[in-house]
């Protein structure tokens, strides 16, 4: 069948080698922020955000940040906590609005739910910023990083890798949650380079659905292999969420040593199987670089100087590169604070 | 003692000869203010004051108020959908999956170009035929609710994932006439709390003011005895799980359209708070019957709390220990009172205290 | 609203011929049920006059409730019966002639609802436009409902709060809502947890009911009430009908051979001689209650002591209190003297052990899921086996010996419970008490809704273990159950004890005299 | 006719004279296999058959066994925590969120450096906390279970966003001892399979075997007939829900080490399928009894069909719709057959060679 082909095929050496120089690039560390441009004018001080918290892991890490961040330009972050549910997130957008927040900041903000949040706010002087929203920014929405289109590199350099690591012998699958649409992209662009790099390796796809995750989703990939012996390498569109309780799964079915797993994102949970060996490479999220940028298109408009596209970089992490403390979230780029401060005249 | 039934609220009619009306109305006020009915209403009242206190800025005013309504309105709604059912001692745990389903498909019928009307209708049938089925589960099959709705509850589950593919439904149609049914605002308060206030006035009539809502409280309290009374057990469980599946389904179109858009977890988050919300509202006003007013009661005292920790900018988990803390206190005020009024009930009877009048809502559980 | 029916008698209905002056109101013939291996009812035949009231008796099971269930439509009859009402006919058990009121075995109220809304379960509710409920009329037309039986009652109130008579009234009046007169009104053991006194009341009700031309099918257990309020009495025994007889011409002694098929006494007194040389086995100082106010008293072993009183006179609260089971309001003291010479409160008094046969054997009494033989080791549990195992062996062992003694029929101590008839179902609760091997027990209504023959053979098991030193307490609203039991008997009034009487001699009228606090 | 009624077993008032051995034991057997005791058994059957036809190369094989029992042995855990409260008629909605309590508890002490077996006590000792609150709040303020746990839920929740702050609790030190407790495998089965046999041997003795199961179910079925026959009801309760907490707390705990730390929304996915295995389980082998076997076989049916369908590559919705038609299927054919049987029982009853010898099958009452 298709995927005893790739064993048997002459290995691409062209596409091997491609493959292996994006790994070589993936994996240095960034050590430059993606703005470059100082804000010339005097930033206002005394500028009072408010954050939308969502109840989930990502949003209760950022809220520090995001209040460290402003501290240096002398603002304040309120954070409201919400369960995640439009209708107390609205709420929480409305009372900012009327509070007096100078800005609102909610991750994946959806334009439909939040319209009229987003027009009120626009009305109100109140500036909206966002991340890893599917939303174009413009029409109230001031700023939008990390989003669909910057997050193409990921699934390149997932692929790269896993045509790397097998020597261009790969039977991938790419396990998705379509539920996220953001990540949509990165399942194009791994299926995309898993072509390119290797045309012989064969790639699949296994959705899983939201009610699987934390529950019988390792049982699901489990099912996949079993029934699919040729896979070799799994790739994760959302390590966090799919790889709770993967390691232990894959090692329960005797699978464990016959597949190679890569992934996007990373929790402190996926760098602890990568350091017991479970996990191969990660594409971990950069939070202090969402953040940083958020408010530093706070600080552009504001001062009054262009705000431009900003996005996130992305890092192939294995266990070798790996920071040492991988149990708190990490800034890709080691002086982000710092490259920031300098652009805002701060330092 | 002055220890009134709950009736006299609804029964107006003092008999003329044997009780003066002064006498009457200052009783019933003191019977609608007891404790023991409205517990709640005093832990709600001790909140304000402390968020005034704790807030003065931002809390005592109308905005609050209007926020309180606007963002606890669907919530409101999820429970006033199962409060019908459990009068009749029925559950229906599929509620908040049918409001997801039936969100996602109005919004796939709008984003496929059905007329809204239609496409409203449309999603409104859904729920239909939703009650429809844990009706049948139910009440044809005899498979105890809990259990049932539980079954029906994956299939919709299965439904939801099929047609959304677990991808939420947006389109820029949607933030047309679909948008209006649930954004809308009047003087600040958004069209949903009208909703909620028209169905929670529906479900007053029909619990308080019709023949119908009695014979659901007789079904829910002693089916037997209600068939032996010349009740129709079998078609009013029936009917309560159609209806809670009309409201139900909704309810969630009415979310979909604030979320502007179909979410394919949008009513999961409604589950627990709906029922926490109905079960509180069992213990107020009318002493252990599901009611509209307790239910009202009990969604304004949970979110006013919630709006409140958010003005003050309370910590993440604070919201959740406020709900445990106030459910915890509301249940114990009212049932402490309600213990210590009944046992000074004047003797009527020689036996033994046990047998109280309709205290907490019981479950039947038998499988 | 119901509306207001036609007048049966008066045959106002234009095509139905007017009914023979004197044939009966409700002719039953050739009726059978079979439930699947039960025979309930064997080719039964039943007429009842116009206004007469009509007893139906026979023991447990012997097929009374299934022949009004089948009245009532709640069963379907096996083919081949014929039944008329006021001359037209009707098919039993599909259709249910107007003319035909219930009032069953349950009563089929709901208490936590009041009584306007169950007089309007049963009756109708008064609606105007849009199905809203006239709750003034409603209560207009309850009001007006209960008036015929001049009834004290909150109508308000849930019925919880109601007195067992005032439920009955309730059910009663539910059962005669919008009717004038004639047909039959069929009452299942409307006395059977009911005080003399209120037994009474109920008389007159019936009485009422009978004035106005309806015919009352009346089953009860109880041998006075047929003597003093039936015309007639149709006798079933095993489902099949023994005979039908004026009253005048039965005394109990003939009544009862006649239901039980065997020479029954039905003024049978068990021999309990009082041994004064008996150690004082229970005492108790100080009991006050929701009724209680202030109760001292002791018993000896071998003694069966007798508790009486009118509703609120706390007679059914006391022996809650001695069995540790009362509510929070009780208070005092209670000690076993052979056991061990400490005090105890009654807050406490259930580590004592004292077991009790509760008044309501459904709701107190019965665990219904469970089978005979769960029902009677629940109490003793603690003896079966050892370090919390439970014995399979000992168990069996228990429930055979214990079914045994007290002759409880059943299929088997697998059978589940609910199959059993209530006078059975009533032995099971005995067995479970004295199967832990009490030194004192305490009864409460010990023979409500057993029929005359269990009845007996529940008197001797009792005195039997009496005479063996067992120390029994029995409250009963029966004044039969004290004379045929008791060795001495407490009359309580007001909460505390008005009287003692000693049993020897004792006769029901005196007794009564006594409950009632009447001038001698 | 060969119907027997389930207490044979527990009670084998068998005369050891009137009947032989053989026909007992063949007829236990039928009992024991009948439709109405065993209906989920036949569909489980029936679901075995389909998937070892529709996936033959996969399916009927060891290894598939293996995955069913590794994968849901945590299902089984979180039902079996729930299973003897509710024998006594007592929800527990918290358990879920007890489950992840523990679970994130233990981790956070594993990586702050305390000893495994002293975390792993704390946390189980966290469990029985979290027990001792919920039986407090129901049977001591005598607040209903269904409302009482979903409001100490809440509070559970505020703890564990409090000790988590939303966010995993993970680090190397995890991937030792603490690992081992959830992930070792013996012979292709991990050791949670293990814990949940033994639990559920534990609890099948308990309520089969031992006087306090049969006070439990007494106490569940007639609390007030319970308590005259001189059981301690309120203390079975706080029991019931103090075990509860206990299981429900090491089945996290059990899970935290097979996720590899403490995640904050760990149990929640439990709360569902936990409910559904032990009310399907409630139709099992004890006619309407929550018992142990009868879960068990609720959990591995489910399980089957979630595997099989995954091996049968089915699409992602198919699992929902699986769980919804086999609890309807299962309910339906345990249902059906338990009415159909109920009907004729007494037609074998009165079989004389049935009845006890103490009592004679004929209705004539003598003393
Ligand atoms: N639904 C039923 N299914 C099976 N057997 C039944 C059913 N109803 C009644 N029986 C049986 O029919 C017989 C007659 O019962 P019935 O209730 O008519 O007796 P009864 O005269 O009312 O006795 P009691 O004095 O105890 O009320 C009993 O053996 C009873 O167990
Ligand atoms: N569906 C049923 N299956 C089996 N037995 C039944 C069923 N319905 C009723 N019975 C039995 O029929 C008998 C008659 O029941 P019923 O309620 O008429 O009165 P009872 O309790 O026997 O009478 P009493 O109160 O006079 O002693 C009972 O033993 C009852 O258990
Ligand atoms: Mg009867
Ligand atoms: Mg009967």
């Amino acid at each position: 069948s298709e995927s005893n082909a790739s064993s048997d095929a002459p290995v691409d050496n062209a596409g091997l080698e491609a493959a292996e120089a994006t790994v070589a690039k993936a994996a240095v560390r960034p050590t430059k922020i993606t703005v470059t441009t100082p804000i010339d004018k005097p930033i206002p001080t005394g500028k009072k955000i408010t954050f939308v918290s969502c109840g989930v892991e990502a949003c209760a890490i950022q809220g520090p940040i995001l209040a460290e961040a402003a501290g240096i330009l002398g603002w304040t972050v309120d954070q409201v906590a919400t369960d995640g549910s439009p209708e107390k997130v609205q709420g929480a957008i409305d009372a900012a609005i009327r509070n007096g927040s100078d800005a609102v900041i909610l991750n994946a903000a959806d334009r439909d739910a939040y319209a009229k949040q987003i027009a009120d706010a626009a009305a109100a002087g109140v500036q909206f910023v966002t991340c890893c929203s599917l939303a174009t920014t413009g029409d109230g929405l001031l700023f939008n990083t990390a989003t669909s289109e910057q997050n193409a590199p990921i699934g390149d350099y997932l692929a790269a890798e896993v045509v790397s690591d097998s020597g261009g012998k790969a039977d991938a699958l790419y396990v998705n949650i379509s539920a996220f649409q953001i990540l949509a992209k990165v399942g194009e662009t791994f299926e995309a380079g898993m072509k390119e790099y290797c045309p012989s390796c064969t790639v699949d796809s296994l959705d899983i659905p939201l009610t699987s995750l934390g529950k019988d989703a390792p049982d699901r990939i489990v099912s996949y292999l079993r029934s699919h012996p040729d896979v070799n390498y799994i790739a994760l569109s959302v390590s966090d969420a799919l790889g709770a309780g993967l390691p232990a799964a894959l090692k329960a079915a005797g699978l464990a040593d016959k597949v190679t797993i890569v992934g996007q994102g990373g929790g402190s949970q996926n760098f602890a199987d990568m350091e017991a060996g479970d996990i191969e490479a990660l594409v971990p999220t950069d939070l202090y670089a969402y953040d940083y940028l958020m408010i530093d298109a706070l600080a552009r408009h504001w001062a009054g100087v262009p705000v431009g596209e900003a996005g996130p970089q992305f890092w192939l992490v294995k266990k070798d590169t790996a920071p040492d403390d991988t149990s708190k979230p990490f800034p890709l780029v080691l002086d982000t604070e710092a490259q920031f401060k300098a652009l805002w005249g701060k330092s | 003692m002055s220890v009134k039934t709950e009736d006299e609220v609804v029964t107006p009619a003092v008999p003329r000869e044997s009780r003066r009306t002064t006498t009457s109305a200052a009783s019933r006020w003191a019977t609608l203010l007891a404790f023991d009915k409205v517990g709640a209403v005093y832990v709600w009242l001790a909140i304000i004051v402390v968020f005034s206190i704790w807030v003065p800025e931002t809390f005592p005013n109308l905005m609050t108020a209007k926020q309180i309504l606007n963002s606890n309105a669907i919530t409101g709604l999820a429970a006033l959908s199962v409060t019908i059912p459990l009068a009749a001692r029925v559950f229906d745990l599929s509620f908040a999956l049918n409001m997801t389903l039936c969100g996602v498909a109005v919004a796939h019928f709008v984003v496929d170009g059905v007329p809204l009307v239609l496409a409203v209708l449309l999603g409104v049938l859904i729920g239909l035929v939703v009650g429809l089925i844990n009706a049948t589960v139910v009440v044809a099959m005899k498979i105890d609710s809990f259990i049932a709705t539980l079954a029906t509850g994956s299939l919709i589950q299965a439904l939801i994932t099929m047609v959304t593919n677990d991808t939420p439904i947006s389109d820029a149609k949607l933030a047309g006439g679909f948008a209006t049914i649930g954004q809308t605002t009047v003087g600040g308060i958004t069209l949903p709390v009208f909703y909620f206030a028209v169905v929670a006035v529906g479900i007053w009539y029909l619990l308080e003011h019709t023949a119908t809502g009695r014979r659901l409280y007789a079904v829910g309290f002693n089916p037997d005895a209600a068939r032996l009374a010349g009740v129709k057990v079998a078609r009013l469980q029936f009917l309560a799980l159609v209806t809670s599946g009309v409201l139900a389904g909704s309810a969630g179109i009415v979310l979909a359209s604030i979320l502007g858009g179909g979410s394919p977890t949008a009513g999961t988050p409604y589950l627990l708070p709906g029922f926490a919300a109905v079960f509180l509202g069992a213990t107020q006003l009318k002493n252990g019957r599901f009611n509209a007013g307790g239910t009202l009661i009990a969604v304004l005292l949970l979110g006013t709390g919630t709006t409140g920790l958010g003005l003050a900018n309370a910590p993440q988990w604070s919201g959740a220990l406020f709900v445990g803390i106030v459910l915890i206190a509301a249940l114990m005020v009212t049932g402490l009172q309600r213990r210590t009024t009944l046992a000074a009930r004047p003797a009527a009877l020689d036996e033994p205290s046990h047998g109280d009048d309709a205290t907490a809502p019981s479950k039947d559980v038998s499988a | 609203m119901r509306v207001p029916q036609v007048d049966l008698r008066s045959g106002t209905a234009p095509d139905a011929a007017p009914p023979p002056r004197h044939g009966p109101v409700l002719d039953v013939q050739h009726l059978s049920k079979t439930f699947p291996g039960t025979r309930a009812l064997d080719d039964v035949s039943l007429e009842i006059a116009p206004g007469e009231v009509h007893a139906l008796m026979g023991q447990n099971g012997s097929g009374k409730s299934t022949l009004i269930k089948l009245l009532a439509g709640y069963h379907s009859a096996d083919p081949g019966a014929h039944a008329e009402m006021d001359g037209v006919p009707f098919e039993v058990g599909r259709s249910v002639p107007d003319g035909l009121r219930f009032v069953h075995q349950d009563l089929g109220l709901i208490l936590e609802l009041s009584a306007q809304d169950n007089l309007a379960l049963h009756g109708g509710f008064a609606r105007g436009r849009g199905g809203r409920v006239l709750w003034r009329q409603q209560e207009a037309e309850t009001r007006r409902v209960l008036a015929a039986f001049d009834v004290d009652l909150d109508i308000h109130r849930p019925l919880a709060a109601a007195t067992p008579v005032q439920r009955t009234v309730v059910a009663i009046a539910a059962a005669l809502q919008g009717w004038d007169g004639g047909g039959v009104l069929v009452l299942d053991e409307p006395t059977a947890v009911l005080p003399h006194e209120e037994v009474e009341r109920l008389f007159e009700v019936v009485a009422e009911v009978r004035r106005r031309g309806t015919s009352v099918l009346y089953v009860s257990h109880r041998m006075d009430e047929i003597f003093s309020l039936a015309d007639r009495v149709t006798v079933l025994r095993g489902g099949r009908r023994v005979g039908t007889y004026d009253v005048g011409s039965l005394d109990s002694r003939s009544l009862a051979s006649r239901m039980v098929g065997d020479d029954i006494d039905p003024d049978f007194r068990a021999t309990v001689v009082e041994q004064v040389d008996q150690p004082v086995t229970i005492e108790a100082r100080g009991i006050h209650g929701k009724w209680l106010r202030g109760v001292d008293l002791e018993a000896r072993a071998g003694e069966i002591l007798g508790i009486a009183g009118l509703a609120g006179a706390g007679a059914l609260e006391l022996p809650y209190v001695l069995a540790g089971k009362a509510g929070e309001l009780a208070r005092g003291e209670i000690r076993l003297p052979t056991v061990s010479p400490d005090w105890y409160d009654v807050q406490r008094a259930a580590d004592l052990d004292i077991p009790i046969v509760p008044a309501d054997r459904q709701t107190e009494a019965v665990v219904a899921e469970f089978t005979v033989g769960e029902n009677i080791s629940l109490s003793a549990l603690r003896r079966l086996g050892s370090r919390g195992r439970l014995s399979a062996k000992d168990e069996a062992t228990l429930v055979r010996s214990w079914s045994r003694r007290l002759g409880v029929v059943s299929t088997g101590p697998s059978a589940p419970i609910s199959t059993l008839s209530g006078g059975n179902q009533q032995k099971v609760i005995l067995a479970r008490c004295l199967a832990v091997s009490p030194r004192v027990l305490v009864l409460c209504e010990p023979t409500a809704g057993v029929d005359i023959g269990t009845r007996v053979s529940i008197y001797q098991i009792i005195a039997d273990l009496a005479a063996d030193g067992l120390t029994v307490v029995v409250a009963s609203s029966d004044e039969g159950d004290l004379l045929a039991l008791c060795t001495r008997i407490l009359v309580l009034r007001g909460g505390v004890v008005a009287e003692e009487l000693e049993a020897e001699g004792l006769t029901k009228n005196v007794l009564i005299r006594a409950i009632e606090g009447a001038e001698q």
